[in-house]
């Protein structure tokens, strides 16, 4: 217990753990929205739009409908972490196993998993996949997080695989199988967690990916559904008046930024938490 | 430019025009929005075209008469010539009229050429054209850029009409970046064009076009987003040129569900507080509007029939209520992602019916899939853009009696048609104002849709860019017509 | 007596300390506290003297070694003092220490396969060394390279300058290894189990070529080995060292005739002395007079009493691209009865551990057939084959790669347990993983440790203990104490006889240490490039060989007696001039 | 070696032919009507079902989708991908005149892109502290702000407010090769953000990784000084995973700068495709993927090869 401490204690630092106190504040201000600030993120009020941030009642600013920005931010941030945190867990599900299984098995499993599948995603251009998806079945978080997933399995997928491929032909592979663990424990339990650095770093970038092409899909229009607040979709309208309104694209980019940056440093505490050999300060 | 005899002691004048977005290929009498619209007034030339204060003018047409409201005869200009150098007659005009007319070709015009029976050519420079029943705006429809004369070889579906009797011609296709264009020195009044070249230089983005302004790489861009107007407004040595043009509205599916009931169109008609829509959807840059648009200069205008409505959502609910849903509903406004302004406006709607207890879902595809949604009429409420050929009150009667894709679905009233048809067939004017008054106020009780606004459309030009002009309401995009007498001051 | 034995010491006390090392403690720091892994170290290294550092496992010899040069992990820290010709070098700046290393003091790393970058050719990263330190260009540096090459007997020099670690043997690669570290010259070579990886005959010729090179360059050499044969072959001096502390510190010739303190009575009793172990006289099972090498006798009448019987067997490895494939075993015939040990011996690369593997399952055979536990590993359904694993167990050659290093030591040891349905509850699992820890002398409280927190011999104990953890029926042991100090060793040992005895466990036994396998094994099989070059009884095999290659191999393994080992030497030396 | 990059692009012909197939699936599953589309450009709609009709079955719309698919592919097999629906030039004169410039920009922006992230995480894993710190804030910068934003703040400021470079646009090489490489650079080093973050972070773990590499203890045990030992023997080593994600990255990347071409007005193939979907002109759509497929699974067996050269082992 005590040793487990103080290896959460040794892989997170100074600002790892801003990082975290920034990600669950975001948490539980997004589920609290409601009684944080008591402002329907919907409620127009075109009399007073573009307010900048500070006006009396609207800390934040208003937006182009004269919406409260605060308001829309928090609720945003659910969207947002649903979208962003769910679009990378399905794709690194999703990816990982292809990768594993592909990297793992060889011969006819690779080529239907890093093939047929993987290669034919990357091969296929990001934003075509999107506009197709979306364009089918109509913009909205659910669709974004399957786009999404499905767009960046395949970055895992390869990752996992050249992992894997180098982690299979190592011994203690091999000593589990001589144990007598199954091929799915061999997978699952030995090589798996031997891999799961790189799905770490490429998680949080993925993460960020999603925020992006969030608001780029937004920008095309074909994000989030209207009225809904979301980061990227608030981004890409600030974007219109960038000139004249700074903050209306400020506020979202500054919090868009602090959070993928704090994903990022989690990821790196997580790495090394999960790391028995890394430690503080052990660079070359 | 390769042809330039005609100045020879001024400095070589090239205008750099960013361009909305790459034109189609140019066909005959189709409708390829405004750049197509542009570009048709650039390359081509018909029998009537817009001066710079709007002023319907002839142009290939020397002079026209009507001999009656069902008969006009044209006089071309002597020697005209498409830019390959040859000759054009009436009998080119006869074919072009005859081949707007097929409404196979989707031709823009169809609505006033579809009533063509014969176009008789006694003479190489005279053209009658006989009309099924009278129409007085016809005139008014051949100044339209699309319908503009071409040659033969380009009166089929899969032709592209390059050769033109335009100020200008295509020089250069640069595809995906720009299009170079020179004056045409066949053209029938090449002495008073001044610039010798015109550069259309495409910038699909809005920010971009007007970027591309500011830092001075263009002279003049059309369509300037509405977020931009301020920033260009107060930008030294531009121009800003707006006029009122296009009319946003909402459109109704009237087959069935509650905008079956006139008084629930009516009362989406009294909730919608229009100035939102021109402060959130167009910063400001747009006219709200109550009724039909008709230019106070027309002889049809009345103020009664701009104040069809009024901003009441006591006086909406009411009728909600009258209807037979004092609680409101739940229904679906269809919109598009593509167009940002299309979205704005359904985004202000989608408030303003919520305060009378209708609940209305954003649907939010891109164009074409919204297009297919309104073609089949899978809607209920959807938010339109569009604009007449011409100003008068005709437009109306093309725009109520066309597909089902550009009005209210399944919308058919032959009260209203026939009150339409008779102010376009009137003999007189006070009978046509009868005929479109009453027209008019049936449209208010009955809302086949709700005008909104008419939104701001703007071009930006240097200073140095004189001549040009944005011609007023629905001609706007006529504007290209103009281009033909800019010039460039030094400096 | 054993004094005038000393091999090859001109004048030890005449000669001043190239290395004085006092006080030196080690500590290791997770998180917040600091733990000391040895403690007051002493002992001293002069010009031209082989000092061997001995002890048990995990007494602290290569935290010791890695101090010298600051080459610790980035959580360790030194206290004391190591002084180089009179410079402490704990206290000396970044840039005197990189002067110092390879200049002053070399070193060669324990596993030649993880310590050359696999990117470089072996040319390339002996020009680095080269240029590290002299101004030398490019074809100076060249000429140097090959020169070293040269000198440490690399077969072929020129063609090895451009080619890649991984095309090199073992033995090739740690030859490679030192010459970068003798490359400046040093004054002390540091050696860190040099030969571990290696088999008798490499061993022999890489220890040959250390003492000719000590002797070329007058370099003071700091060997640490477990093997004490190789201590009797090398040294000066001996310090031995327990639990992070020197116990004794004696030369050599005094500390095998007459050790002082207890512990090195007991490295010294343990030692198994090929020749010399019991185990013969203990057996009472086996009695052939005549042995027929090409046909096993036991195979036909006693094949339904064979545990682990091989019959024919072909394994070939396929090549890369273009290459042919390789026929690493090549139709052996062998086979393991019910409680017995089987020693499996050979030069490196004969297919020892091919054949290990593949009982297990873990080499796809090529042709002939594999019966464990009265399975047909050829034909084996699913099922039958988790019962072969259940029966079978195996200890991997390489203890440090064959565990999971995201898993702690207690889990790896638990987790066949629990993959064999043998126990569901967690705790009694790790219950027995400290029992099994404590069984192969470790402490029942590291179960916690991961792999890269133990010494190399502690690992290797953590694989035994892995694969006694299911009670086996038959056990596959390859190498499993090579790395191992005499007297764990002998702990070893001993327990795996004890388990054996009261488990009646069969074993195939791998080894290259022919006393080890002397000390075990009932029959001895001899292997060379995949073929049996002959088998029978042990006593018979290794005291009686009828093959020259068993004889070679007899010969090269080095005998924990001083002077039996320098009249070897010669003989060996003598016999290579001659030939 | 032959027979490696043979038996690879015989595997990616075939992935070609799957992404053609599902391409030209899906595109035709996208609702909207390219005829309606292609008939009323304008807003207004006032294209008559008639012409609508006789325009779909003009572009061939009207024939079952298997007999549609068949002569695709046919034509595909003769090298002929037809004509664009907008206008009726043949698709691969339009691909083949955007493509160079798509390169070009994909090509420099990941070159720098490649350079200063690669020299940024190394500096991050080598010297740790404040400037890992200070790395990751950038890259965590770099990688959340969109190419929109960030292009838009580029041309305020070099083009707008400093003057420096026009405001975007194309010139052609031949035109004039210096106003060309002026307008490239801006939105080239728009897309080259977002890549120095992602190189840079994984720059850096592969760094720290291989830090911990046993030839690392060694190379240090030789004397070498420490920068020698990050250069040759660390970064080197750690460069085998991070130019497998680069080629993937470029790889990507040829497809996905959309948003760059529009904001910088550059004629690329991204915004073209984007377009294209818009407007449903199939030909156009299937074209260009095919195009981007193709590259990408040659970039592919380029990356294996590079690999291959950069870890001997693999040889
Ligand atoms: N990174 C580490 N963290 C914590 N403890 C360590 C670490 N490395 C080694 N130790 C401990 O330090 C002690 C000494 O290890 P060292 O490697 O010096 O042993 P050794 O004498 O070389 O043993 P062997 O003969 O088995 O190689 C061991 O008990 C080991 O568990
Ligand atoms: N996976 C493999 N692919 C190709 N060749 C292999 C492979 N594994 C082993 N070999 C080769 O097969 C031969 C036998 O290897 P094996 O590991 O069985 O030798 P060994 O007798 O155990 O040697 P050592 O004493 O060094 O452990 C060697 O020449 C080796 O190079
Ligand atoms: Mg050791
Ligand atoms: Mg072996």
């Amino acid at each position: 217990m005590l040793t487990r401490f103080r290896r959460i204690a040794g892989a997170f630092t100074v600002v790892r753990w801003a990082a975290l106190a920034f990600v669950l504040l975001l948490v539980v201000l997004s589920v609290l929205a409601p009684i944080v600030v008591p402002v329907d993120p919907l409620a127009q009020d075109v009399a007073n739009r573009l307010l900048p941030p500070g006006a009396p009642g609207h800390l934040l600013g208003t937006d182009e409908y004269g919406r409260d920005v605060l308001a829309r931010i928090l609720n945003g941030a659910r969207v947002e972490l649903l979208i962003a945190f769910g679009a990378s867990a399905v794709a690194a599900v999703l990816g990982s196993l292809l990768g594993l299984v592909g990297g793992y098995f060889g011969g006819v499993a690779e080529f239907l998993t890093m093939r047929l599948v993987s290669d034919v995603l990357l091969a296929f251009p990001p934003v075509i996949l999107a506009l197709l998806i979306v364009t089918i079945y109509g913009p909205g978080e659910w669709t974004l997080i399957a786009v999404m997933g499905i767009l960046f399995a395949p970055g895992f997928a390869r990752i996992v695989y050249g992992q894997t491929l180098s982690v299979k032909r190592l011994e203690y592979v091999d000593a589990a199988k001589a144990f007598g663990a199954r091929t799915s424990t061999a997978l699952f339990r030995v090589v798996l967690p031997n891999v799961t650095a790189p799905i770490i770093v490429q998680f949080s970038l993925v993460m960020a990916s999603a925020i992006l092409l969030e608001s780029g899909l937004s920008y095309l229009g074909l994000g989030v559904v209207a009225p809904a607040p979301s980061w990227g979709g608030m981004v890409a309208s600030g974007q219109r008046y960038m000139g004249n309104d700074p903050s209306t694209i400020l506020v979202p980019s500054i919090v868009v930024v602090f959070t993928i940056l704090s994903f990022g440093l989690l990821a790196d505490a997580l790495r090394d938490l999960l790391d028995p050999r890394a430690r503080k300060g052990s660079h070359a | 430019a390769s042809s330039t005899p005609n100045s020879s002691a001024a400095p070589e004048q090239t205008l750099r025009f960013g361009l909305s977005g790459e034109p189609q290929d140019v066909k005959v009498g189709a409708d390829q929005g405004s750049t197509g619209y542009t570009l048709d007034a650039l390359i081509h030339r018909g029998l009537m075209a817009y001066d710079v204060d709007g002023e319907l003018v002839p142009a290939l047409a020397e002079s026209f008469e009507e001999i009656d409201p069902a008969t006009y005869s044209f006089t071309l200009r002597e020697g005209l010539e498409f830019s390959d150098g040859t000759p054009l007659t009436s009998a080119n005009v006869k074919n072009t009229l005859l081949f707007l007319a097929d409404p196979a070709n989707g031709a823009r015009t169809l609505a006033a050429m579809r009533n063509i029976t014969e176009v008789e050519t006694p003479d190489e420079r005279t053209a009658i054209v006989h009309l099924s029943e009278n129409n007085a705006d016809f005139v008014s429809y051949l100044a339209d850029s699309t319908a503009f004369i071409a040659p033969d070889e380009a009166l089929s579906a899969d032709a592209v009409a390059t050769v033109g009797a335009g100020p200008f011609v295509i020089e250069q296709d640069d595809a995906g970046v720009q299009l170079v264009l020179a004056r045409n020195d066949a053209y029938y009044d090449a002495d008073a064009v001044t610039l010798d070249s015109i550069d259309l230089v495409f910038y699909p983005d809005g920010t971009a076009r007007t970027n591309a302004l500011v830092s001075g790489d263009v002279d003049l861009i059309d369509y300037v987003p509405w977020e931009q107007f301020s920033t260009l407004e107060s930008t030294d040595g531009v121009t800003m040129d707006v006029q009122n043009g296009l009319l946003m509205d909402i459109e109704f599916n009237v087959t069935d569900g509650p905008f079956a009931d006139p008084l629930v169109r009516e009362a989406v008609a009294y909730a919608v507080n229009r100035d939102s829509v021109v402060d959130a959807a167009f910063f400001g840059n747009a006219k709200a509007i109550y009724g039909p648009p008709i230019p106070e200069s027309s002889d049809y205008y009345t103020d009664e029939s701009q104040e069809l409505w009024e901003y009441d959502p006591e006086h909406a609910k009411e009728l909600l209520a009258e209807a037979g849903y004092p609680d409101g509903f739940s229904t679906t406004i269809l919109t598009t992602s593509q167009y940002v302004f299309h979205q704005d406006t359904a985004l202000t709607v989608q408030a303003d019916l919520a305060e009378i207890g209708i609940d209305a879902e954003l649907d939010s595809p891109d164009w074409a899939t919204r297009m297919e949604k309104a073609t089949s009429g899978d809607f209920q409420l959807k938010i339109n853009g569009w604009g007449g050929i011409v100003s008068e009150p005709a437009y109306l009667e093309s725009y109520l009696g066309g597909p089902d894709l550009a009005k209210s679905f399944g919308w058919n009233d032959p009260e209203i048609m026939a009150a339409l048809a008779a102010g376009r067939t009137g003999a007189d004017v006070e009978s046509r104002k009868a005929a479109y008054s009453e027209a008019i106020d049936l449209i208010g009780t009955n809302v086949p849709f709700v005008p909104l606004v008419q939104r701001g459309q703007a071009f930006a030009y240097k200073d140095s860019v004189t001549g040009f002009s944005n011609l007023p309401g629905f001609l706007t995009f006529f504007s290209g017509y103009t281009l033909a007498s800019t010039s460039i001051s030094a400096g | 007596m054993p004094e005038k034995l000393i091999p090859t010491d001109p004048t030890p006390s005449a000669s001043t300390a190239v290395l004085r090392v006092r006080d030196l403690s080690v500590e290791f720091g997770s998180g917040t506290d600091w733990k000391a892994v040895t403690h007051d170290v002493s002992f001293d290294v002069r010009a031209g003297e082989t000092v061997a550092l001995v002890g048990e496992s995990g007494s602290g010899k290569s935290v010791t070694a890695m101090s010298v040069l600051d080459l610790l992990p980035g959580n360790a820290r030194r206290r004391g003092t190591i002084e180089l010709s009179g410079e402490d070098l704990i206290r000396t700046g970044a840039a005197r220490m990189r002067a110092v290393r390879g200049s002053e003091v070399g070193v060669v790393f324990q596993e030649p396969m993880t310590a050359l970058n696999p990117v470089y050719t072996i040319g390339t990263q002996l020009r680095d060394v080269l240029r590290a330190h002299g101004r030398l260009s490019r074809s100076e540096a060249d000429r140097r390279a090959l020169d070293l090459l040269r000198l440490v007997n690399l077969p072929d020099p020129e063609r090895r300058l451009g080619q890649y670690p991984h095309q090199l043997s073992g033995g090739q690669r740690q030859r490679a290894m030192i010459a970068m570290a003798i490359s400046g010259d040093p004054k002390l070579l540091i050696a860190d189990e040099p030969t571990t990886a290696l088999d008798v005959t490499a061993q022999a010729e890489i220890l040959d070529l250390l003492l000719d090179l000590q002797a070329q360059l007058d370099m003071a050499l700091l060997l640490i080995t477990h093997d004490m044969g190789v201590v009797a072959d090398m040294a000066t001096h001996v310090v031995v060292m327990k639990d992070g502390r020197v116990v004794e510190d004696a030369p050599t010739a005094r500390l095998f005739a007459a050790p002082e303190h207890a512990y090195t009575r007991e490295l010294l009793d343990s030692v198994p002395f090929l020749g010399r172990s019991e185990i013969v006289e203990r057996q009472p099972t086996v009695s052939i007079s005549v042995v027929e090498p090409d046909v096993p006798e036991a195979m036909s009448d006693e094949a339904g009493d064979a545990v682990l019987e091989v019959r024919d067997l072909v394994i070939r490895y396929p090549g890369r691209f273009g290459e042919k494939p390789f026929v690493a075993v090549d139709h052996v015939d062998l086979r393991v009865g019910r409680g017995d040990v089987v020693g499996l011996v050979g030069e490196s690369g004969s297919g020892k551990s091919t054949i290990g593997r593949a009982a297990i399952g873990l080499v796809p055979v090529t042709s002939g057939s594999i019966r464990v536990a009265d399975v047909d590993l050829a034909s084996a359904t699913r099922t039958q084959m988790r019962s072969v694993r259940r029966e079978a167990s195996i200890v991997f050659q390489d203890p440090a790669s064959s565990l999971d290093p995201r898993a702690t030591i207690g889990a790896s040891i638990a987790a066949p347990l629990r993959w064999n349905d043998v126990e569901k509850d967690a705790r009694v699992r790790t219950e027995r993983a400290r029992e099994l820890l404590e069984l192969v002398r470790l402490p029942a409280d590291w179960v916690d440790r991961y792999p890269h927190e133990l010494s190399g011999g502690q690992r290797q104990r953590v694989g035994i203990a892995r694969a006694l953890a299911v009670r086996p029926s038959v056990l596959i042991a390859d190498e499993p104490t090579s790395a191992l100090d005499v007297s764990v060793q002998a702990s070893v040992l001993r327990l795996l006889l004890e388990l054996q005895a009261e488990l009646g466990f069969s074993c195939l036994f791998i080894s290259h240490d022919l006393s080890v396998v002397e000390r075990l094994a009932t029959r001895v099989v001899v292997l060379n490039r995949g073929r049996v070059e002959e088998q029978g009884d042990t006593r018979q095999i290794l005291h009686h060989p009828r093959e020259e290659y068993t004889r070679r191999l007899i010969q090269a393994v080095p005998v924990p007696d001083p002077v039996v080992q320098a009249d070897r030497r010669r003989l060996r030396l003598e016999e290579a001039t001659a030939s | 070696m032959i027979s490696f990059i043979a038996k690879r692009i015989g595997v990616g012909l075939g992935l070609v032919f799957v992404v053609l197939t599902l391409i030209f699936l899906a595109i035709h599953a996208v609702p909207g009507d390219p005829a309606a589309v292609l008939a009323s450009g304008g807003a207004s709609g006032t294209a008559t079902p008639e012409s609508i009709e006789r325009l779909r079955e003009q572009l061939g719309l009207d024939k079952p989708l298997v007999v549609q698919y068949l002569d695709y592919l046919a034509g595909v097999v003769t090298g002929d991908l037809g004509s664009s629906f907008r206008d009726s030039r043949p698709v691969v004169t339009t691909i083949f005149e955007r493509l160079p410039n798509t390169i070009e920009l994909v090509v420099l922006a990941c070159l720098v892109g490649a350079i200063v992230g690669v020299a940024l995480g190394a500096a991050a894993g080598r010297f740790g502290g404040w400037v890992d710190s200070l790395v990751t804030a950038f890259s965590s910068l770099a990688i959340s702000v969109p190419v929109y934003v960030l292009g838009t703040v580029f041309i305020l400021v070099f083009s707008l407010t400093l003057g420096w470079f026009p405001a975007g646009g194309f010139v052609s090489w031949q035109a004039d090769p210096v106003a060309h490489l002026r307008l490239l650079l801006l939105p080239a080093l728009t897309l080259s953000i977002a890549f120095i973050g992602v190189t840079a972070r994984m720059t850096r773990s592969s760094v720290v990784e291989t830090s911990r590499m046993d030839w690392v203890r060694t190379a240090r045990s030789w004397g070498l000084t420490p920068s020698r030992v990050f250069s040759r023997h660390v970064l080197r080593n750690s460069m085998t995973p991070v130019a497998t994600a680069i080629g993937l990255e470029v790889g990507i990347m040829l497809g996905s700068t959309v948003l760059a071409e529009r904001v910088f007005n550059f004629p690329g193939l991204s915004a073209l495709l984007v377009d294209s979907v818009v407007n449903r002109d199939y030909p156009v759509v299937q074209g260009i993927v095919i195009v981007i497929s193709v590259l990408f699974i040659a970039i592919n067996i380029v990356v294996d090869l590079v690999y291959r050269f950069l870890d001997p082992r693999v040889r």
